[in-house]
């Protein structure tokens, strides 16, 4: 088709909108965003200045706290991503390959519900479960433990929660396109389920555990209401940065840097798996 | 009877158990039978094709063998064991499937040695056993790529050489030829053929293609809706068949019944006249000693390289025989559509076929 | 970026008189300040107002000081209810200008222990209408805790004891409490206000909240968490307001809040107008009417706060409101420091010293928390 | 692969396990929304009814939902258009950069809603502002769309992919032009993807909270924006149980609607 | 010289200008040059072949008579119009595709009227004749159904019926039968002629299977790597194969070159003699008048249904020729393997092809 004539004039008819709203209304966003992290506040007013400084910059990396918190809201991005791939495989597994006709159906639309029930409201939820005399404690109790409490732990389990549809849905869909042939090849060849699962399922879900991932792992970076909800003590660098937007909005800009340079190496690096067509 | 209680009488050529035997196995899927009571033993080192037209069941036979299905009834041995209930991971089984089934992240090597990897195989070993069967399919430096960059034909061989590689008892071949354009169709039977021959391997070969079928085996069994119509060698199932159906699925053939077969062959009954067996002459022409004469018209002609195929029309009744011809010389002034000829043929040529 | 500066930024003259409605009025307020009876029918203040006035009200929910701040610095907005945190800010960024108390009829009546303070004043001259007030008291479960504590120390010093179950308010702000601790129990740090603090009483203070964050459970932000906290067991002693711990008593949770002996910090909100006001006589309408007895009484009661106008005691659906908020209590009042944006001109008159200003407690926040 | 019984039985035990993890915080909402105590206490103290009667006659909850609607309408209906055309380029066509579309494509979600929010916040105040466009559902709208272009992009791209080439080319040899091809096969070729892109893109915008924080202005209050004002207001936690709970047993029906319409066999493509 | 500028030389069946005129087209993917000059005319009403190997060129040209590609270079005229540079849909050819590309959302009944639903044919008169057009492929009853409920056999008509409702000029169909299995595909074989006769309309089929191209067609080109090697009816390419490739490509044939020829037919050069036109003889006969003899062994049998492939190797040289035989009568008791036998020709049926 691109060989017709006017295929280019198509193309940008095709393509001009989405750019231009994209690269207008987003990147240009973020570049104003990210210009304003080389100006600086008016510690009187806290009115934005515009001299140009790498101050803010430097802070962030000679500041102790600012390392620590960018490498804790790392750290519970990756526990995230992983304890979501962890419970999404089997339960997609399922879904995919054992479930069949009404129940498959049922089960998907089980997955997907849970999305529309408001992010507030399931972190809210499950603050009261985790609470010090919540259902968590409570469950746990006879086996002589107790729940994790408020505090990272917790803010690992509920974005994991939040998140799980998530991921579930791109290893599902993945799942269910891979060829039974492939399967029943692997263990006419003499491998067992466990062989099966590391050397020919694995890889087919790698890619789509990599899109989820893009999902959890992203939100999670940026999230900074669960864990005012159920964190504790902790703070993210959603915090931190949520704390700046207001009274210092270069060094917030600055700070939100962290985040996007981490997501956009990401995203490189997942693309070249070919993650992004998997979404 | 069927040949397949003929086959278990005598000894197998080795001298040793079948490498298959299937006793009275049946196979359901809710209501429908794919397999019905289907009885046949395999010897060793033999190349053995299932033929059959499409849902009669020679998959599912196949996927019975292999492992991927249970029966609902009955008993399937490997080389005098009984495997039954065995996963298929434990039977001395490998099966070329139709799609080749080669797992598109691993590299060709990779692919072929697969069977050596999940059994805990070194790697020297490993690698320099996979070249082997890569050296026996002729794809020496094809190692390193991956399934995708290969075409058709060379995918076929990998699935061939992974199957191979660790000297399985019986290899399954679920039509690895049905995808495959007519040219490289035939070389890929040469060579399985080759192959078949150098390792000594039993093949099991499914298709639909009786001329496949017929030029490749040793032995066939053609089955007909789960059942298992015939069992034996090419020939035998090509001038003896068991059944009209068979009769009319290997090769082609003029089926006479009833009325038609009082006309044509002079009796009641099914007969069934193989087009190469009717010769056309001029319509003066008289039938020799054991030979039947009829007249009829030719009312088309097609020709098709090698042969020309004629539709004749008998002048009695609307019966239509068709008639096969080697373009061996030119052909006949009298050869021309709607020309009155004599169609002769040896009485013997006609046979009867039960039902 | 918007407002100061500028040849306008001395616009700060304030209004001469109030004249017809501009039809509409642009809100910034808490939760509760501006309730049009949607969210609790018997909530409604906005409707007669109104109705009254032909201003229609657009309100614009703010969830934290600095989001008032930032609100306001875009200038869509003609009024606010700005805490003591904030004031101060949008003084010194110009973003709001005196108000001209003579054209608010129901200023007369407010409790002269919130005019003229330093967090809702400059130079003299009224920069809003107070709106109402209270403390940040010590709440704790009778239950868990024993004795009854009466000093902060309980959840400084001695915080030890509870460990894991202490709470305190998320918020730079927070620092004061710690400062107006160690006011009382080192007097040698020479803090006289808490919120004004040289470099080295700001250090001392952060050091003692880091002492304290290994103690601490959560901190909270919002009412809905720390009631939750509170009648769960997850907290057992911190901070609170006064409202938080009539809801927690009401359902039946064993706690008690005290106004410790060393005093504590509080909160005292106030209407600015702002100095791009779009609608300048619709908003000293709203200015005169939030603060009228009858509806300072009702927002008092509907969001648990003391109110501003001394008559609005008369007219509270509880008699005993006013009671239990002390909002006639001016000797109470007197042990809360209200909060005040520290600003780096020491607000306790120090001359040749540099107070730490609100950016570096936020960063000073930061580190606490860690 | 065998599937031994066990594993099976296994596998349906952990994706029951999974499920009711999930549905039981869900429980627990629609628990609350009856639940005497109003702060949420565990175990509930009694049962009521009080607040689903509050939250019928909640304005609040009636009008946020309404412009909640119309936010999601709205973006989704950018973000059908955006996304479809720009699944159009990318499948239809090769051209340099190709790659980077979908990449800028996705970058609106996988960046953190809070920089997302800011930074549009920031270019709005620089850019609408002095043209008299303030903050409010439009600037809401705008956000949202933009991170929804991607969940439109995904599903049509991945449809685009399963459609045969030769079905858009003998519609054209059959004498259609463009617009009848694309009227009478691509688009119905394509509707269940868009319905699903659609569903999910709503969906998205429908939760949103922090971009829509940094995006809305005085008086625009979408429904999560309500339940973040309203979790902070005294005594209304319930009523946004309730609130919560209605949304819960509404969303069942479209959810599965576009399962049974789609014939992608995850009923659509996050 | 090719068939082409002959065919243009002779009038048209009809009088009227050649359904289609391909005038030195050439088409370039790239470095890859698909098609290379070709040189084609097209009789109203005929039915025309394209035969190759995969990549040859066919679906190229193909897709440039139906307007998917623009040519690099030539010029293309249907009925006598310049249509090289004219959309698909302003083109009055239809195509049948290879995966019949029918539109799965719409009925049977929508996708054969569709070629009228956009030209705003009222719906009354759109459906009488989507139902005459289904009667013509004898689908009445399946308008109802949508393409997924039927088989592959019954898809494939539609698509016929699809293309032929409103009496395109040309009919062009890429590989219709490939997809089939070998009984569905003959019968398609004879529906196809039999639509083609009824409806007059002129047929342009792509196939790679020559026995398919040399049955049905009136005439056929061979493309060989982007290039028209030759055109002519069937039995012409077959007998004259103007180059070595045609006469390997169409039928197969024993290719003697050099040595190999001077050794077997006595001359040097390159000789093809197909495989029918050998006699095997016993070792004793002695050649005919005008008949040439060689001597060997047989070293391979393939019993193929209606005849037999031998294979055998010749006494002088290394030399192996492939004789088919007609299974009229039994094996001659010689034609064992290892039988020493004499090969006997006509001197005519050696004949020399180009390069
Ligand atoms: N998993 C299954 N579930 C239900 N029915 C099945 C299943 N597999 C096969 N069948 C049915 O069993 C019968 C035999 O199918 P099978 O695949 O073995 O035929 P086949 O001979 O291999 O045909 P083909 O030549 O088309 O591959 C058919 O009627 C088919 O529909
Ligand atoms: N769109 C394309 N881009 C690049 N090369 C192409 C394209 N289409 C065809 N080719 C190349 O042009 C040559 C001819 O291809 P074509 O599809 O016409 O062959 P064909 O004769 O139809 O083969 P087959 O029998 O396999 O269908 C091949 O080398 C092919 O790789
Ligand atoms: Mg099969
Ligand atoms: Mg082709």
């Amino acid at each position: 088709m691109s060989c017709e004539p006017g295929a280019r004039g198509r193309l940008a008819a095709l393509l001009a909108p989405p750019l231009l709203w994209l690269v207008l209304a987003y990147l240009g966003s973020l570049a104003i965003l990210l210009l304003s992290a080389f100006w600086t506040t008016d510690p009187f007013t806290s009115d934005v200045v515009r001299t140009w400084t790498t101050d803010n910059f430097r802070d962030i990396l000679t500041t102790p706290v600012y390392r620590t918190v960018a490498l804790r809201t790392l750290g519970i991005a990756v526990a995230v991503t992983l304890l979501d791939a962890v419970l999404a495989l089997p339960m997609a597994f399922f879904m995919a390959r054992v479930a069949r006709g009404r129940l498959r159906r049922v089960l998907l639309v089980a997955v997907l519900t849970p999305l529309w029930a408001g992010y507030l409201v399931k972190a809210y939820a499950w603050r009261v479960m985790l609470g010090e005399h919540g259902i968590v404690n409570a469950a746990l109790a006879p086996l002589g433990l107790r729940g994790p409490g408020y505090g990272a732990t917790a803010v690992v389990i509920v974005l994991a929660y939040l998140w799980l549809p998530y991921m579930i849905l791109p290893v599902y869909a993945a799942l269910e396109r891979l060829p039974a042939h492939q399967l029943e090849a692997s263990a006419d060849l003499g491998a067992g389920t466990v062989r099966t699962l590391r050397s020919v399922v694995a890889p087919a879900v790698r890619p789509a555990i990599l899109a989820g991932s893009v999902f959890t792992f992203s939100l999670s970076l940026g999230d900074y209401l669960t864990v005012q909800i159920v964190g504790g003590r902790t703070q993210l660098l959603g915090n931190v940065i949520a704390s700046q937007v207001t009274l210092d909005l270069p060094l917030a800009a600055a700070l939100s840097a962290v985040p996007v340079a981490l997501i956009v190496c990401y995203l490189a690096a997942v693309r070249r798996a070919g993650a992004l067509d998997s979404l | 009877m069927t040949e397949a209680a003929r086959t278990d009488a005598r000894p197998a050529r080795t001298g040793a158990a079948p490498a298959v035997r299937l006793t009275a196995v049946s196979k359901d899927f809710g209501a429908v039978r794919a397999v019905d009571g289907a009885e046949l033993a395999l010897r060793e080192g033999e190349f053995f094709s299932l033929l059959g037209p499409s849902g009669s069941g020679k998959t599912t036979l196949l996927r019975l063998i292999a492992g991927f299905e249970r029966p609902t009834a009955g008993r399937i041995e490997l080389a005098g064991r009984d495997v039954t209930a065995l996963a298929p991971s434990r039977r001395d089984v490998h099966t070329v499937f139709q799609d080749y089934a080669l797992f598109p992240h691993m590299t060709v090597e990779q692919n072929v040695a697969y069977a050596l990897t999940v059994r805990g195989v070194r790697k020297p070993e490993r690698l320099a056993r996979a070249r082997e069967a890569l050296r026996t399919v002729r794809l020496d430096d094809y190692g390193p790529r991956r399934p995708a960059q290969l075409s058709g034909g060379q995918r076929q061989r990998v699935a061939l050489a992974r199957a191979l590689i660790d000297d399985p008892g019986l290899l399954l071949l679920d039509e690895p030829l049905g995808a495959l354009d007519l040219q490289l169709r035939q070389e890929m039977q040469r060579e399985l053929t080759r192959i078949q021959r150098a390792t000594g391997v039993t093949f099991l070969l499914v298709t639909h293609d009786q001329e496949e079928a017929l030029t490749l085996s040793d032995r066939l069994a053609v089955l007909d809706r789960g059942r298992i119509a015939q069992i034996g060698p090419p020939l035998e199932i090509y001038d003896r068949p068991a059944t009209a159906f068979v009769a009319g699925f290997v090769g082609t053939t003029n089926l006479l019944r009833d009325q038609a077969a009082v006309r044509v062959v002079g009796a009641p009954g099914t007969y069934s006249i193989r087009p190469e067996r009717i010769r056309i002459a001029a319509p003066d022409s008289a039938p020799g000693p054991g030979e039947r004469c009829v007249a009829g018209r030719i009312t088309d002609i097609a020709h098709a390289g090698a042969h020309t195929r004629f539709v004749i029309r008998l002048d009695a009744g609307d019966d239509r025989l068709t008639v096969l011809r080697l373009n061996s010389a030119g052909l006949p002034d009298a050869a021309r559509i709607g020309a009155a000829v004599h169609l002769l043929w040896n009485v013997n040529d006609a046979f009867a076929v039960p039902g | 970026g918007s407002g100061g500066g500028g040849p306008d930024g001395g616009g700060a003259a304030e209004q001469k008189s109030v004249g017809k409605g501009e039809g509409r009025v642009d809100i910034i307020a808490w939760a509760g300040y501006a309730e049009d009876g949607s969210n609790d029918p018997k909530a409604d203040w906005v409707h007669p107002f109104e109705k009254q006035t032909g201003c229609q009200v657009n309100t614009k929910i703010a969830g934290t000081s600095d989001e008032m701040v930032s609100l306001m610095k875009t200038g869509q907005y003609d009024t606010v209810s700005a805490s003591g945190d904030a004031t101060l800010r949008l003084i010194a960024a110009k973003d709001v200008v005196p108000v001209n108390t003579r054209l608010v009829p129901n200023y007369r009546d407010i409790f002269s222990g919130l005019k003229m303070r330093p967090f809702n004043s400059k130079d003299g001259k009224m920069y809003g209408i107070p709106h109402g007030r209270g403390a940040n008291l010590l709440m704790y479960r009778t239950d868990k805790v024993s004795p009854a504590p009466d000093s902060w120390k309980a959840v400084f010093d001695g915080a030890a004891k509870y460990s894991g179950k202490v709470t305190a308010y998320d918020s730079p702000i927070y620092i004061a409490d710690a400062a107006l601790y160690l006011m009382k129990t080192r007097p040698g740090l020479g803090i006289k206000d808490p919120y004004a603090l040289d470099g080295k009483q700001l250090a001392a203070a952060v050091a003692l909240l880091k002492k304290q964050r290994q103690h601490i459970g959560e901190y909270w932000s919002d009412y809905q968490k720390e009631v939750t906290a509170f009648k769960g067991g997850d907290s057992v002693i911190g901070t609170t307001w006064q409202v938080i711990a009539n809801t927690a008593t009401a359902e039946k949770a064993p706690v008690k809040a005290v106004l410790p002996k060393e005093g504590a910090t509080g909160w005292s909100d106030t209407w600015m107008v702002s100095a791009k006001a779009a609608h300048p006589n619709c908003a000293y309408k709203w200015l005169n009417w939030i603060v009228s007895p009858k509806v300072n009484a009702q927002v008092a009661e509907y969001f648990g706060e003391a109110p501003a106008n001394a008559r609005a005691c008369k007219e509270t659906a509880d008699p005993r409101h006013c009671a239990v908020y002390h909002a006639d209590d001016e000797s109470y009042y007197r042990r809360v420091h209200f909060w005040t944006t520290p600003v780096p001109q020491c607000l306790d008159g120090r001359k040749g010293v540099t107070c730490t200003d609100y950016a570096e407690w936020t960063r000073a926040w930061t580190e606490i928390k860690g | 692969m065998h599937l031994t019984r066990t594993a099976r039985i296994v596998l349906g035990c952990v994706t029951a396990a999974g499920l009711a993890l999930i549905y039981l915080p869900l429980l627990l909402v629609v628990l609350n929304s009856l639940n005497a105590d109003g702060s949420f206490a565990w175990p509930p103290s009694g049962l009521t009814g009080e607040w689903w009667s509050r939250a019928v006659h909640s304005a609040g909850a009636r009008d946020a939902l309404w412009t909640s609607l119309r936010a999601g309408l709205g973006a989704t209906a950018i973000a059908l258009v955006l996304g479809s055309l720009a699944a159009f380029a990318v499948h239809r066509h090769r051209f340099f950069g190709r790659q980077t579309v979908s990449f800028l494509i996705v970058l609106p979600i996988a960046l953190p809603g809070i920089v997302t929010g800011i930074a549009l916040n920031a270019a709005f105040r620089t850019v609408l502002e002095p043209v008299g466009i303030g903050f409010g559902l439009f600037t809401v709208v705008v956000g949202h769309a933009t991170f929804c272009v991607v969940i439109v992009f995904n599903n049509v791209a991945a449809r685009l992919r399963r459609i045969a080439p030769s079905l858009a080319e003998a519609s054209a040899d059959l004498g259609a032009r463009p617009w009848q091809t694309l009227r009478y096969v691509t688009f119905p070729a394509l509707r269940p993807a868009l319905f699903a892109g659609a569903l999910l893109a709503f969906a998205l915008s429908f939760d949103e909270v922090v971009v829509t924080t940094f995006t809305a202005g005085a008086g625009t209050r979408t429904l999560p924006i309500w339940i973040y004002e309203n979790l902070a207001r005294p005594h209304q936690a319930p009523v946004v149980d309730v609130v919560a709970a209605v949304l819960i047993g509404l969303s069942v029906l479209p959810v599965y609607v576009a399962q049974r319409l789609s014939s992608d066999p995850a009923g659509g493509r996050l």
